[in-house]
């Protein structure tokens, strides 16, 4: 097997020093390969930004490495980080705050080629400008209008073509649609599904909407607090989940078919999630956990092999639990 | 692309009609626009001399207003010496709302860039200008107008350059503070990740964002300096004679309040219209920048 | 706000002020010599010389700093040349004075904006509305000084219905108030005005409205506690420029304030007074500075005072 | 027994783009004890129609413009402002998306519940605190004694929707109205939250609208529902019914468009376009323009919300099965 | 409230010690109020009346000899005599003080004073000095308790109202003094405010907040109880005669025919001012009647401007005008006329108005040699009665504040100095005559008057002494 596209190594960023950092990512180690799809799940403030923001290079990383391709994202300089900075793009959450409510669109779209002089000559952007707007689904108008004249669909679609026109081979989605509208959030998903199949695109994806994640995803890793507690298949995750907190997260998502209401069993987790700053001690999921133990306050679980499965699971009492879906 | 491009000046036509909608729609504005129009109109003619034979001409001393009989230019009266007053206001109307201008511009510009410089990098650089522009804050204005014009001799440029460096810290601060909010914002995020860099985003991203506040404030400024120049010649440290401004023209004037109002009247109706028509319009520019405050303009028709 | 951070905020403050004194100390001696204006035009040269020596004119200027900075440093300020007493004496007569008149000012212009404020934005684009916002704009843009003339002939030489100036019972105190006032009237209207309208539109005075509560509930006490907060922001910034003097106005009306020191002292070359107003001055902004962060962390739970 | 009901309900904005109207004759109603969910994308309308309600439109920029709000057998729309005042939160409740917005800022979430109790004199001032302890513990808020004195920030985001909803039902309401409560919290989180209603609502036996845009929440809690397009309500149906069977071709892609969790799906079938400008909307039927089916009829004439089986109806010239 | 009365002046007093009543904003509170000098000056022709000196005489050319009155105390009841003189004398002329008197009236000679006994004074001066009297009639009078080494902020006198508070910033308040050796004040109490605002002023005796304001704009002498008075200044326009083109005598002689003094007074000027000749008012000793006031004649001017230039005078170089803010009512009104009057006839004026500060760095030498040519506003006042009081210092090439060096003046002046009687006078005149007309050093304006409104209930007519004093003892309620 070739070497992995993005391989990260015990990654950890703690924002703000003292005696209790917020520990946002905290060792965290999984690698992507080309043309990969990476689900990453996880509650609100669980650190997928702070891991997608340090990939990025726009977090320092308080320890561990990121490869992209050989190169540490970190040390990269010069050269190597332009080379870099060609190779991974982003997708944002926010369209409407992700892009410059002050640029029209062919001066957004073809800021990358301005940063990269020499990627593609001045002279040929508006045509590329107009290509991309159709890959994306938008009419080559559009390349005259500013960002607010769009829909929230339409922006994350400019957002998408903005992230391509580099094109990189690693797409990197921080919930790139939970923002959107139900109806315009399958549009996205189909053309990003679309684009990663035509240009062999390796995408890092980040969602909390499962289902979403479920849909898009080879591989999914679900985070807690900073860690992952579980990592493996799409298929297997959804199907036969042996994290408790995989298994609350699933049960949790209510179905959309009501003659299966009351039918399922749902576990209804207790409490919030803590403070990153003072996570529990040993295993991370123990205060919400119905099986933690005392050796569970003592001992952090690794994250590996459970019996016969392709999942990597941190929890000292992984069990699957068949009946959930 | 030619049919594309041919849309640009159809759409920035259309931007002309909203503001001109938008000014209709605030009826203060536009009292405002009108004030400032006729104020330049009044400079204008004197630039162009309509003033000149206004000399000094001790027999027409303190001529009073509103005696249509004489000629046009002294029918709001004549001032101590005799000149029109009318073209006394022209030409103090220049000095005054010019050293507003020029001064505001300057701690825009000047302002404007050590504050985005302090709240893009932060870091010492930051702290060291924010500490600067605290002390130069702690400072009476009046002790460093002194100064430069002790140092530099009384004149206009020196009580710009005065003016300026006075009212700087609160432009460094209000482009600071902006600046720290918007290269949080997810499309610098995006530029840094397509590899711009500072001067770039700078440039291209918070510059763009910022501006529209930093011309409000600039215009509230306008408002702000003027007054404080008038203070600073009325307590004379400001501007000089010959020169004249308004505020000068009120302090000369103020010896003649009981025996002639006109003088120290006109000129102080002056400042306090053109600083409230700046602070007018100031609002107005905040609304129309403000999409959520757009409906206040727009009459609703039914 | 805990005694650490009161100490560090301190410690800053003192940096802070450490580097304006030095400014002030260099600027003050940039304005010219103070001997020709305190001897009398015949005097001698060697009358001028003497003088010169007897103030530690003539020495270096790095030498004569770092005597000023030890001296402040035994908060000793310094004689004044012309009050011919100690500068800080001087300075600590007129400063109440200033304060007291400032916070009459400001806390009268406070109370009535407020008012004011919440009617125009309870009747946003109403006739009432327009007229309040004609009549503060109009108070933030007249000139206060221009204003303290027009007030004391009308009311002082027309209508003899208060002294024209000086300094005494409260009758004295009633145009100067007024004419420091209309400035900050006029911003604080605005201010209130605009984040009233803010908070109006704020989901939590829905929430409020949705509860059933009155508008003048809905107004006064959901809206207005989030609007003042911009308010007291600006009062604050106002009562540290007030803390500096009323300036033009002290002059206008004879008020023997921190203003009218100052600008005396600077014009009469009296170093010492103008170093110490400004050292006073300065201090009095600090905890002006503190007092708002209390104020604002009062109002609003969420602000943590740094 | 009909508790509300909404007839021909039209509101309207101004804003720089023009008039824009927000509802466009929305008719509705709501039984005793009855879940009606609202359903609908962004824009279309849902917020809006409960601000009707409560008497929360704002006005400038909006306004009223026609239908009636029936309640208790009276018009709504026809009482004096005070009557209307006087009804919410004791007879109606709302509780809102963004609860953090939604609480004010500045005052301790004991003070907001307990205002409710002051406002409308439900309680001599010495039992309020009490009260509000009880609802808080009601709300599943552990600690209610201390935490009564915290203040909105203080709060996650779950305690603080429990807050919202303690508040809601401190009188004891006929209707809850829940604007998304569940919209803006996690996954784990939101089961807690919809346990919660679920259990009160259940518990004082009030009639709740429930808006959403998530299909799950919906299968999971409402009887009815109502699905709204650009102002207008285009069909209405038990739950049942509307899930296995939708008849609007909105309703239809709206289904159609979700990934599920429970199965995987290889390709999601989106609604194509976007939502259309509510200043500038097309003729005839709104959602013509995204429509498989529309024909010429649709640009020309509405289509009235009619019946179209028993219990249910909807509002197109073409309706049918999902293909 | 018939036992007070308040004055209101423009400035707060700078000190209110005996010795520096040389300014006189401190001389208007104190002198003959509340101290008192040996000898006063006559306001209307200037001669010498006894005060607490009774009669004197000259004995030898270094030695006067002074009779003091008898049964006179200071407020703090200990008595007046030679030895208090003595130590005033002494205090006045210590340089570690820096008292205003001895560094202006007294300066250039040493004086020291010997009590012969309790009212017997003999004062030797270091070289001869003609007008001692005159001198010492700015030598105000402090009880033996003012410090010798300090200035005091308590003056204690022997006039007939003692200093009841100095309210720093807002009064000065005075009150009768029981013991005093004459007549009795008709008002018990005076109050001295200060207000910078001449409209301010004048409405405060509109309002009976005072009963005198001095120092009112000709604008705001509107009503009948303003009073002009001649106080003392004359103004003019000093020429800085060493820089070329004032170098030249034509160019000198049309800045004066340029300016239309007449057109100036009742306008700009008050209507009591009177076009001056010379720096000196006629009452003082020394004033030569025979110089001519200078014409209005524009025309002439130009065509000495026109001469000069054709004589290669580099006429069209910039000449500044340096106007001092405030230095009179109406200032820069006038320096505005001035400067317009001169560029009608050809000049390149320009004018600068200045703060005092700098102002005086211009008017007081040394004055570097690189600089533009200048007129200076500025006035000279003349209230010891005697030309030596004005002359030396601004016309001598030693004088700190003269441009003109001419060893002719010089040697008049030297020699007018040391001269007494008619000599002395004559000389005087002689001199005046050579800076005005055959120097042309300046260009005289005015003999200045000062307004002052008087309540119309109060019997007060200030003289020409009023700028320096405000003899409280002599007013009364009507
Ligand atoms: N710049 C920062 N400074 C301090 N703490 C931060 C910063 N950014 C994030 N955090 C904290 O780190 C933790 C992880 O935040 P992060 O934004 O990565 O979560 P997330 O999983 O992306 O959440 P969400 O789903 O809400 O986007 C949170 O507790 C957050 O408060
Ligand atoms: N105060 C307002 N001013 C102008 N337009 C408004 C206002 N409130 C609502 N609207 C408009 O009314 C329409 C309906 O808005 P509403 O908030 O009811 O949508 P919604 O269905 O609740 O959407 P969401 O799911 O985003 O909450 C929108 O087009 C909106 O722009
Ligand atoms: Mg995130
Ligand atoms: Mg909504």
């Amino acid at each position: 097997m070739s070497a992995p596209l993005l391989e990260v190594d015990n990654l950890s960023k703690h924002f703000g020093s003292g005696s209790a950092p917020v520990r946002a990512v905290d060792g965290v180690s999984f690698s992507i390969a080309k043309g990969e799809t990476l689900g990453l799940v996880g509650e609100s403030g669980c650190g997928k930004t702070s891991l997608v923001r340090t990939l990025l290079r726009l977090n320092a990383a308080t320890a561990g490495h990121a490869m992209l391709d050989g190169v540490d994202i970190a040390q990269a300089k010069g050269a190597e980080l332009r080379a870099m900075r060609r190779k991974m793009q982003v997708v944002f959450q926010d369209p409407y705050q992700s892009l410059n409510p002050r640029m029209r669109v062919d001066r957004l779209l073809s800021e990358p080629w301005a940063l990269h002089p020499g990627v593609l000559p001045r002279a040929q952007w508006s045509t590329q400008i107009a290509r991309l707007l159709e890959a994306v689904g938008l009419r080559p108008e559009h390349a005259l209008r500013y960002p607010n004249e769009f829909s929230g669909g339409q922006r994350q679609r400019l957002g998408i073509a903005r992230a391509l026109a580099l094109n990189p081979s690693l797409l990197v989605c921080d919930e790139p649609v939970s923002a959107l509208d139900v109806s315009v959030q399958a549009q996205v998903i189909n053309l990003l599904a679309r684009l990663r199949k035509e240009r062999n695109l390796a995408m890092l994806f980040v969602a909390h909407d499962l289902a979403v994640v479920r849909h898009v995803s080879d591989r999914v890793m679900v985070m807690y607090l900073g860690r992952i507690i579980e990592t493996g298949p799409t298929e297997e995750i959804f199907s036969a989940p042996r994290h408790p907190y995989t298994q609350a997260l699933l049960s949790a998502v209510p179905t959309p078919d009501p003659t299966l209401r009351g039918k399922r069993r749902r576990i209804v987790l207790q409490g919030d999630l803590p403070s990153p700053s003072n996570p529990p001690s040993g295993c991370r999921f123990r205060t919400r956990c119905w099986k933690a133990t005392d050796k569970c306050a003592v001992e952090a679980p690794e994250l590996v092999a459970h019996g016969n499965t392709n999942l990597l699971t941190a929890c000292h009492y992984a069990e699957t639990v068949p009946d959930l879906a | 692309m030619t049919e594309i491009s041919g849309t640009a000046p159809a759409r920035k036509a259309s931007r002309v009609k909203w503001f001109a909608r938008a000014l209709a729609g605030d009826p203060m504005a536009l009292c405002s626009v009108i004030w400032l129009a006729l104020v330049l109109v009044l400079i204008l003619a004197d630039t162009f001399g309509a003033f000149s034979g206004s000399r000094i001409a001790l027999k027409a001393r303190n001529l009073p207003p509103f005696d249509f009989t004489q000629d046009w230019r002294l029918w709001i009266g004549a001032d101590s010496l005799g000149r029109s007053l009318l073209g006394r206001l022209a030409e103090a109307a220049l000095t005054s709302i010019g050293i507003a201008l020029l001064t505001v511009l300057l701690s825009l510009v000047m302002g404007t860039m050590l504050g985005l410089v302090a709240g893009y990098f932060g870091g010492p650089v930051g702290s060291l200008i924010m500490r600067i522009s605290d002390v130069v804050m702690g400072f009476p204005t009046l002790l460093v107008a002194l100064v430069g014009l002790y140092l530099f001799g009384p004149s206009v440029t020196n009580l710009v350059i005065v003016l300026a460096i006075t009212r700087m810290p609160s432009y460094i601060r209000v482009a600071r503070a902006e600046t720290l909010e918007v290269r949080e914002r997810l499309f610098v995020d995006a530029a840094r990740v397509f590899g711009g860099g500072p001067i770039w985003i700078i440039r291209h991203h918070i510059l763009p964002i910022v501006a529209p506040t930093m011309l409000t404030l600039a215009s509230v400024n306008v408002a702000m300096v003027m007054l404080f120049e008038s203070g600073l010649s009325y307590l004379g440290l400001g501007v000089q004679p010959p020169a004249v401004s308004w505020g000068l023209m009120i302090a000369q004037g103020q010896g003649y309040l009981s025996s002639a109002w006109w003088l120290g009247f006109f000129p102080g109706l002056a400042v306090m219209l053109t600083t409230m028509s700046f602070n007018l319009l100031a609002n107005w520019f905040r609304i129309v920048n403000d999409p959520s405050q757009h409906w206040r303009l727009i009459r609703r028709k039914r | 706000m805990s005694p650490k951070i009161l100490l560090r905020r301190t410690a800053l403050a003192a940096l802070a002020l450490l580097a304006l004194m030095a400014a002030t100390f260099f600027l003050v001696r940039l304005t010219g010599d103070p001997v020709n204006l305190y001897l009398p035009v015949d005097a001698s040269q060697a009358a001028r010389d003497a003088m010169r020596i007897q103030l530690g004119l003539d020495r270096p200027l790095v030498v004569q700093f770092f005597e000023f900075l030890f001296n402040v440093l035994r908060l000793d300020f310094g004689t004044s040349l012309w009050h011919n007493r100690p500068a800080m004496e001087v300075v600590l007569e007129a400063l109440p004075r200033t304060l007291a008149l400032g916070a009459i000012a400001l806390a009268l212009a406070f109370a009535i904006s407020a008012l004011v404020g919440v009617i125009a934005a309870a009747n946003a684009g109403s006739a009432v509305d327009r007229l309040i916002n004609v009549v503060s704009q109009a108070a933030a843009s007249v000139p206060d000084f221009w204003l303290g003339l027009m007030c004391v002939l009308v009311f002082a030489v027309n209508l003899r219905l208060l002294p024209t100036s000086g300094f005494g019972g409260p009758a004295y105190w009633v145009l100067p108030v007024v004419c420091l006032m209309a400035r900050p009237f006029g911003m604080l209207v605005q201010i209130i005005r605009g984040s009233m309208i803010e908070a109006l539109n704020a989901s939590y005075v829905r929430t409020a409205r949705a509860k059933g509560a009155r508008e003048g509930r809905v107004g006064f006490v959901h809206a207005l506690r989030n609007a003042l907060l911009p308010a007291v922001t600006v009062t604050g910034d106002l009562a540290a420029q007030f803390a500096g003097g009323g300036g033009v106005v002290e002059v206008v009306f004879g008020f023997p304030g921190i203003g009218k020191l100052l600008i005396d002292g600077i014009l009469r070359r009296d170093f010492a007074i103008v170093q110490s107003s400004i050292f006073a001055v300065a201090v009095v902004i600090f905890l002006i500075n503190i007092l708002v962060d209390i104020l604002y962390a009062t109002i609003d739970p969420r602000v943590r005072v740094e | 027994m009909t508790l509300l009901d909404i007839r021909d309900l039209a509101v309207s904005f101004d804003t720089a783009a023009g008039r824009i109207k927000a509802l466009n004759g929305v008719s509705f109603s709501l039984q005793r004890g009855e879940v009606l969910a609202l359903l609908g994308e962004s824009g279309s309308g849902k917020s809006v129609t409960a601000s009707a309600i409560m008497d929360l439109v704002p006005n400038p920029p909006g306004a009223i413009d026609g239908g009636s709000i029936t309640f208790d057998g009276a018009n709504l729309l026809d009482l004096p402002h005070r009557e209307r005042r006087a009804i919410c939160g004791t007879r109606i409740a709302l509780i809102f998306q963004d609860a953090l917005a939604a609480l004010n800022p500045v005052y301790s979430i004991g003070w907001q519940i307990g205002e409710m109790f002051r406002i409308h004199h439900k309680k001599a001032a010495g039992e309020i605190e009490g009260a509000v302890i009880d609802l808080l513990d009601a709300v599943g808020i552990p600690d209610a004694a201390r935490r009564a004195r915290q203040y909105p920030h203080e709060f996650s985001g779950g305690m603080r929707q429990r807050i919202m909803i303690a508040m809601a039902v401190a009188l004891e309401p006929d209707i809850i109205i829940a604007d998304e409560p569940t919209t803006a919290l996690d996954v784990t989180i939101q089961a807690q939250i919809v346990d919660l209603l679920n259990t009160i609502r259940k518990r004082s036996g009030a009639g709740m609208i429930f808006i959403t845009h998530d299909l799950g929440v919906v299968a999971e809690l409402a009887d009815r529902v109502a699905v709204m397009y650009a102002g207008r309500i285009v069909e209405q149906a038990s739950v049942y019914e509307l899930f296995a069977d939708p008849r609007h071709p909105y309703s239809i892609g709206l289904l159609a468009s979700q990934p599920r969790i429970d199965v995987a799906t290889s390709e999601l079938v989106p609604i194509p376009g976007s939502a259309p400008n509510p200043a500038d909307l097309p003729s005839g039927c709104a959602f013509r323009t995204r429509c498989p089916r529309a024909k010429e009829l649709c640009a020309q004439v509405v289509p009235i919300l009619a019946d179209a089986g028993p219990g249910r109806l909807t509002a197109c010239h073409f309706p049918g099965n999902a293909a | 409230q018939s036992d007070l009365v308040t004055v209101v002046v423009t400035d707060e007093p700078k000190s209110l010690d005996p010795c520096d009543t040389d300014l006189s904003n401190n001389a208007r509170i104190l002198r003959n109020n509340v101290t008192e000098t040996l000898v006063n000056l006559d306001p209307a022709n200037g001669a010498v009346l006894p005060s607490l000196a009774t009669e004197w005489r000259q004995i030898d050319d270094l030695t006067w000899e002074f009779k003091l009155r008898e049964g006179v105390t200071f407020h703090d009841g200990s008595a007046f005599d030679a030895a208090a003189v003595v130590a005033a004398l002494a205090r006045a002329t210590n340089p570690d003080i820096g008292c205003e008197v001895g560094l202006a009236t007294l300066q250039g000679n040493t004086f020291t004073g010997e009590a012969v006994d309790a009212t017997t004074l003999v004062i030797k001066t270091g070289t001869v000095e003609p007008i001692l009297p005159n001198k010492l009639s700015a030598l105000d009078i402090g009880a033996p308790v003012t410090p010798a080494d300090a200035k005091t902020r308590e003056p204690i006198g022997t006039g007939p109202y003692a200093l009841k508070a100095w309210s720093a910033g807002q009064s000065v308040a005075l009150q009768a003094f029981d013991d005093y050796w004459g007549d009795k004040p008709a008002i018990a109490n005076a109050n001295i405010v200060w207000r910078g605002e001449s409209a301010v002023r004048a409405a405060m005796v509109d309002t009976g907040e005072a009963q005198i304001a001095f120092e009112i704009a000709p604008q705001d002498a509107t009503s009948a109880n303003d009073i002009a008075f001649p106080n003392a200044e004359t103004s003019l326009l000093r020429i800085d005669q060493a820089i070329a083109p004032l170098d030249d005598k034509r160019v000198r002689e049309a800045l004066n025919l340029a300016i239309d003094r007449d057109g100036l007074i009742g306008t700009v000027f008050n209507e009591g001012a009177t076009k001056a000749m010379q720096v000196v008012l006629p009452s003082v000793f020394g004033y030569n009647p025979d110089i001519p006031v200078w014409p209005y004649d524009p025309d002439r001017a130009r065509a000495l401007l026109d001469e000069a230039r054709a004589a290669g005078v580099p006429v069209d170089t910039e000449i500044v005008l340096y106007g001092r803010i405030g230095i009179y009512p109406n200032s820069a009104e006038s320096m505005e006329a001035i400067q317009a009057m001169l560029l009608d006839v050809g000049f390149n004026a320009r004018l600068e108005m200045m703060e005092t500060t700098p102002w005086l760095e211009k008017l007081i030498g040394p004055f570097p040699a690189e600089r533009q040519p200048s007129l200076l506003q500025t006035q000279i006042d003349n209230t010891e009665g005697d030309a030596v009081f004005t002359l030396p210092n601004r016309f001598t090439s030693g004088g700190n504040t003269s441009t003109l060096a001419d060893p002719s003046v010089d040697d008049l002046i030297a020699r007018a100095s040391a001269a007494t009687g008619d000599e002395r006078q004559s000389l005087f005149q002689q001199a005046f005559a050579n800076i005005a007309v055959e120097a042309i050093n300046i260009v005289p304006l005015f003999h200045m008057v000062t307004i002052a409104r008087v309540s119309p209930d109060l019997n007060y007519v200030p003289d020409v002494q009023a700028g320096n004093e405000i003899k409280l003892r002599s007013i009364s309620y009507k």
